[in-house]
């Protein structure tokens, strides 16, 4: 089957994040999304530490250390954008005012719980930042992950064992494989990757799966 | 290309539903949004809650919403002015609620609605008529009173300058509640004195990104006229 | 005796205020102290609906719609000064910033129970603005007030027969007769009118008082 | 005539007691008043609570002053990255206490110190191990947490320009933490690349009113000279 990569994910998300949205993108894979967005689309993409309206990386030599993204990388302002401190910047996030955020994860349980912040290691230094705050307050919680750990264990789990995130935050899961909706109902497959079939994802995936009626068989990045 | 101006008053308040919640920003009429009232008078919604700081001033704008008698309840905190003989009126013959509410309780549960708080212990009101019915609790020696964030479903504000994207910048104590009711609506409805390319404002000085503004609609008037 | 008159008041007041002092004057009788604030000493006024540094009325022909206190009439910013929405206005009030808040009354307690917002009367529409943001907000209240209302009744009561703006949050009442502390030992006369005794203000306040030891005989305005 | 600029870092930061808890802006390096720090690792006060986004980068500003045990708890959100091995290395060893608090949570409860609000009950965090023995609540269908404010005997903070009644503007994303904190310590000491005179900023633009700021230091410096 034709495994999409990591830009291939990125690009398939990207498809997905119609103009005039308001989108923040997680710290890691999600930051690749942008690469992605379609130039002829406006969106406005937030960053926590206080910027809406958020440019691509400047060229060598102009990165400012006063403009970042949430990551520390160095990125640039659009015209149109905006500066605000991070009282306000975390009211668009908690208050609902985000239409989507694109979150990394180490699970996603059935009922769309999200773990992503923490491996639950005894000496592992915890370290949440905007996690628990992206989770909850996005209208719409996207993850990308690859389907399996380099263990070969689903991410996608009836229950989480990592510490949670977030409770039932998660609307829809991009994999490497699939792109699956939590619903009221279930796991909802809307995409397989070209060459897979629905009972082989049904197989590697430790929850009941439905295939969406409307399901495309090719994840098209 | 996201342009959130609309040509008319009357494409800016389209949708404004019947027993609609509208927050109507001004402290008095500096900041009050007259020309989208007048054209949401002449939209006809009825059986409204506004939330305002104060309750109407003379015939116009709030007050000639009042006399129209489009508004069920008003949540405010100083209804009484020398000119709320409309609002007065109503209130006495027992034709509109009031839900009143110290000044700054309703900033705080504005803002609340906007952060996506669930409810906030705030100081003001313990021990008084306001907080009567409602859970208190002592925190380190002090009290509070649990107060719940006040949403709407549309907010009409103004502002001196706005662009496609819903950026705004207020001027002077115009500004009052126009951010922070901004915040806290579904739909958020802003009058302009002038909309003004993409890139004009400030990004260091915009008082409210265009994330809590779905509309803009341009009234180019006296008071923002005046303005260097 | 020589009974303060509204501007004696106001002037007696303003001596109170040092300089760098953040200060809201409520709408009335208070805003009158402005008047009297020394040209040589900076001052911070705050008005709620958002202004910090509040300059005096303007020129006649120079009033601006938007440029108004809390009790709607015209005024000026100084240089210096800054315009922020209601949320920080509040914020400030209610968050301990303000240095002194003067506030008018109907009625103060003993224990130092504001009542200034409401008659009681059955068929009064209610109205409260800031008044219960500001007693409870500023780290000294002071009231002013006249003694003895219209029909001769002491303002200074044991408990409020008016509804309350807030508890225990008066530190100190100038009346047209007296300036008075309260502490946590009861009302402390700290001056008094020429030519009115101790025994004389007692014989007016329902309400017991003590002389305090380092106390003028006479209110200067 | 009020004057709160002072001459020298260490007149900024003089009075910082042992056992104080201090606010320090800055996310990451941006915003974060390194010069303050240093002066504060020179001050000699011990046994702080330190309040900040992160843990300290490198080996200066915050990770300086844990590298000179100065610090006995850290309130922020985010201890662990790259180069945060001084921390990383106190952590360990057990000499230092963590207090985590997800980033949205942190910038709430510290605007609510500022705002005098006694606790606030917000969505995140609900159901994780960080509101694990924290009481919580259902209001209309959703969870929430109850969370109290963060105040501050003292903030760190570093912005553009500054003006002798203590107003200030900040740069780009160096703004962050910095007004929240302003308005929740007691004494706030701004940094500002530039003091400008009384009137030179824009009292519409002004991002913290001089009545959050009590110490004004100018330290000129790259970032802030960048600027047009």
């Amino acid at each position: 089957m034709n495994r999409l990569n990591r830009n291939q994910m990125a690009e398939r998300v990207a498809q997905d994040i119609p103009e005039g949205a308001y989108v923040n993108l997680g710290i890691g894979l999600p930051t690749k999304v942008a690469n992605y967005l379609p130039a002829d689309r406006e969106i406005f993409l937030h960053s926590e530490n206080g910027l809406l309206g958020m440019g691509p990386a400047p060229a060598p030599g102009m990165e400012d250390p006063e403009l970042m993204n949430a990551g520390k990388e160095p990125v640039t302002l659009l015209q149109g954008g905006a500066f605000f401190h991070h009282g306000d910047s975390f009211a668009m996030m908690r208050g609902g005012h985000l239409d989507i955020c694109v979150l990394g994860a180490f699970q996603v349980s059935a009922g769309g719980d999200l773990a992503n912040w923490h491996t639950g290691a005894a000496d592992a230094i915890p370290a949440v930042g905007g996690a628990m705050d992206l989770a909850i307050g996005a209208k719409q919680v996207f993850v990308m992950m690859e389907h399996l750990s380099k263990n070969g264990e689903c991410k996608i789990v009836p229950h989480c064992s990592y510490p949670v995130t977030g409770i039932g935050c998660v609307d829809r899961i991009y994999t490497d494989l699939a792109v699956i909706d939590i619903t009221a109902h279930g796991l909802l497959v809307r995409e397989m990757v070209d060459g897979l079939d629905f009972a082989e994802l049904q197989r590697l995936t430790p929850v009941p799966l439905t295939l969406a009626a409307a399901a495309a068989t090719t994840v098209t990045a | 290309m996201i342009d959130k101006t609309v040509s008319s008053l009357e494409e800016a308040v389209a949708g404004i539903f019947d027993g609609a919640t509208v927050m109507i920003g001004g402290f008095g009429i500096a900041g009050q949004p007259a020309e989208l009232i007048d054209a949401l008078i002449a939209h006809g919604a009825r059986d409204l809650t506004i939330v305002n700081n104060n309750a109407g001033n003379g015939e116009i704008g709030l007050a000639a919403l009042l006399k129209a008698r489009r508004v069920k309840k008003i949540i405010c905190s100083f209804p009484r002015q020398a000119d709320s003989q409309v609002f007065d009126a109503l209130y006495h013959a027992g034709e509109i609620e009031l839900e009143l509410v110290p000044q700054g309780n309703l900033a705080a549960r504005i803002q609340a609605a906007g952060a996506g708080l669930g409810a906030i212990y705030t100081p003001t009101g313990y021990g008084t008529l306001l907080a009567e019915g409602k859970e208190t609790r002592e925190i380190d020696g002090k009290h509070y009173v649990l107060e719940y964030p006040i949403r709407a479903d549309f907010a009409l504000i103004k502002a001196f300058r706005g662009d496609r994207w819903g950026n705004l910048v207020y001027r002077k104590a115009a500004r009052n509640f126009g951010p922070i009711m901004a915040a806290a609506a579904t739909v958020t409805i802003a009058q302009v004195g002038e909309v003004v390319p993409l890139g004009v404002l400030d990004p260091e000085s915009i008082v409210t990104p265009g994330i809590f503004v779905q509309r803009v609609v341009a009234v180019p008037g006296l008071a923002q006229a005046r303005v260097a």
